[in-house]
């Protein structure tokens, strides 16, 4: 059992609690929250699985998402910015 | 474990067919989509499982290592021009969905087709 | 242990297509499907496809997301609860499931390196691509070389995507045309600029997500990468700062003509390079012809052939994001 | 001598990193609002991010994947607090207002 298996199922572990909070909600700023989450630990989990098979020079699928991620999650904003501008405000489950 | 190595296809089946259940269920046309968005993702899966081979990797050839196992690359090739395929499809569909719902205002399937019956 | 991850991503990803099927709000379904695009991007990558992955990464994470919200905006955030009678349809899916994992027995297991489909033409790409065309993914080979013909059909699909998706929005309405003051000022045109802190990130990031984009595009010989993925990461990148920037700022770093003019070039120059081979004697799109060694030659091929690949598929996704996002205004 | 100094460094920058990890995890499950989950989450994020790409780093020694593992780092470092704050921001311009202990409560009762 080595250090990243354990490091591993810490961050599985911990997808599942992101991905209970998006299922659940209960706002849709919780879901985004847990979107954001489950993204950065989708990298941890890419790069600690890339040495565990021992070829680190797949490092570059947890770049991408390093990068990418973030622009997802500007997107969510922005379309929050357009509903509110657009239609009166919707009170929050 | 021999028993797990089926879980790939299984999960294969539930997927598809979740995606099809929405596909036929749902009302929504934008739903319908996602529907087939996971259809078309369970396809993908099928594809990748077959392409693991016991103690590979992925097929890029490391320089000096001889008698490394690899994965076979056909599927991938296949998988990877359909994703990006798949993407645009759906923005397609996506932008079906848009004049349907400037053309009715409405995206439910039911109350397009109420409106397109003679009354 | 690795069987076991797959196990468990593998059952997080159904929980997660069901939370996709059953969520009424389509914006939260939208979230989710982003969360079931990354579980599916690990899995690939635990399952020995660190290309796939990659595409899918790239693919997933902004551009899906950003086309789907795109049309949300434009329809209908909440799905109208029906009362429909779902038996039949869920005794139909579950009959289905039921025969298709019954038939599952007969395939080979995970892994299983008799499989047929390890013993049909992969072996031959597998030893002969290291002596023919030298380059270390054998991916890239299979997609650029021996199945080109394939990769330029799907060039071909994306290319007709985006041009469908622009005739549809080519229709416009009357009314609202002389409202050009009030689309100075909408949402989309503006973009994120009030939002200091994310804008000033997102100027730090876009030339390392432009510079990452590149890479992905010239070394996709020789690790995971290609055309695919470096035109999604460079549409991505533009996309970042059309959301930060506005539309219109964007809009006039890289017109809409000049956009055009890359989704069909991408694939223009595709085929030339097909035709060029066959004007030196050679196949179409037989690289061995273009350098008088075959295996440069190959290699040449295959770098114009992902650059067409690469150049399509960048202007094909922004078109449909402006094309999306245009839509706001009419 | 060295290597094992280094051996011991990583694997407890490793495991704490996973237990950071874990904790904001739980955080982002369990506790009551909006925003003391989006504390949880990325308070650990950024630490446990931190501690667990060190610990790789560390494993990789001088080659690209150290580089490449870096990068990952920076950017994770700049746009996941960017992330947090931007859905913050969106959070509060839209009217979710930081619950006090009257504002929970009528929340229960209007759900």
């Amino acid at each position: 059992m080595s250090m990243y298996a354990i490091v591993s199922i810490a961050i599985l572990v911990t997808m599942i609690m992101a991905l209970i909070r998006a299922l659940y909600g209960p706002s849709l700023y919780d879901r985004v929250l847990a979107v954001n989450m489950f993204g950065t630990k989708t990298v941890l989990l890419l790069s600690v699985v890339a040495f565990l098979y021992g070829r680190p020079d797949f490092l570059d699928l947890a770049l991408a998402y390093a990068l990418i991620n973030f622009v997802g999650i500007l997107a969510v904003l922005g379309f929050f910015q357009s509903q509110s501008s657009d239609q009166p405000e919707e009170p929050e489950k | 474990m021999e028993l797990l190595g089926y879980y790939n296809y299984w999960v294969f089946a539930i997927v598809l067919m979740i995606g099809f259940y929405a596909v036929i269920v749902s009302n929504n046309l934008i739903k319908k989509l996602l529907g087939l968005a996971i259809f078309q993702s369970a396809v993908f899966l099928m594809y990748i499982t077959m392409d693991k081979v016991e103690g590979g990797t992925a097929p890029i050839i490391q320089a000096g290592v001889t008698d490394q196992i690899y994965s076979n690359p056909l599927p991938q090739v296949l998988i990877l021009t359909a994703i990006v395929v798949g993407v645009s499809t759906t923005a397609l569909g996506l932008a079906i969905v848009v004049r349907i719902k400037e053309a009715y205002g409405t995206i439910e399937e039911d109350e397009i087709l109420a409106q397109d019956r003679p009354s | 242990m690795i069987i076991i991850f797959a196990v468990f991503l593998l059952t997080l990803l159904v929980i997660t297509a069901i939370g996709i099927v059953r969520a009424e709000n389509l914006f939260v379904a939208v979230m989710l499907t982003s969360i079931f695009s990354l579980i599916m991007a690990a899995n690939f990558f635990i399952l020995d496809a660190a290309d796939v992955a990659l595409t899918e990464a790239a693919i997933g994470a902004g551009v899906t997301t950003v086309i789907f919200l795109g049309a949300l905006s434009l329809t209908a955030e909440r799905e109208k609860k029906v009362d429909v009678s779902r038996g039949l349809a869920i005794c139909v899916v579950v009959a289905t499931a039921l025969v298709l994992i019954y038939a599952t027995f007969d395939k080979p297991r995970l892994g299983d390196p008799e499989a047929p489909v390890h013993q049909h033409v992969a072996p031959w790409y597998l030893s002969e691509t290291e002596t023919l065309i030298g380059i270390p993914n054998v991916v890239t080979a299979v997609l650029g070389s021996y199945r080109a013909y394939d990769t330029l059909g799907e060039v071909f699909v994306v290319l007709a995507a985006c041009i469908g998706v622009l005739f549809l929005f080519s229709a416009r309405r009357e009314k609202k045309n002389d409202n050009t003051l009030n689309s100075l000022t909408s949402p989309k045109s503006i973009g994120l600029q009030h939002h200091f802190i994310p804008r000033v990130v997102g100027r730090i990031l876009l030339p390392f997500i432009i510079l990452f984009g590149l890479y992905v595009q010239f070394h996709g010989e020789y690790g995971p990468g290609g055309g695919f993925q470096a035109g999604a990461i460079l549409a991505t990148g533009i996309i970042l700062f059309a959301l930060l920037e506005g539309e219109q700022r964007a809009l006039a770093a890289i017109p809409s003509r000049a956009l055009l003019w890359m989704v069909a070039g991408g694939a223009m120059l595709y085929s030339l390079v097909g035709v060029v081979g066959l004007l030196l004697g050679g196949n179409f799109l037989d690289y061995s012809v273009l350098s008088t060694d075959p295996v440069f030659g190959q290699q040449i091929g295959i770098i114009l052939i992902e650059l067409g690949v690469g150049i399509t598929v960048c202007g094909a996704l922004l078109s449909i994001f402006h094309a999306f996002a245009a839509r706001e205004n009419y | 001598m060295m290597e094992q100094i280094i051996d011991i460094i990583s694997w407890i920058m490793l495991t704490s990193g996973g237990f950071f990890v874990l904790i904001g995890g739980i955080g982002a499950l369990r506790l009551p609002n909006f925003y003391t989950r989006m504390h949880a989450a990325s308070v650990t994020d950024t630490m446990g991010t931190f501690l667990i790409l060190g610990g790789v780093i560390l494993q990789a020694g001088f080659t690209l994947a150290a580089i490449k593992l870096l990068a990952i780092l920076a950017f994770l470092l700049l746009t996941s607090p960017t992330a947090s704050y931007a859905l913050a921001s969106a959070a509060i311009l839209s009217g979710l207002k930081p619950e006090t202990k009257a504002m929970l409560d009528e929340g229960a009762k209007a759900q």
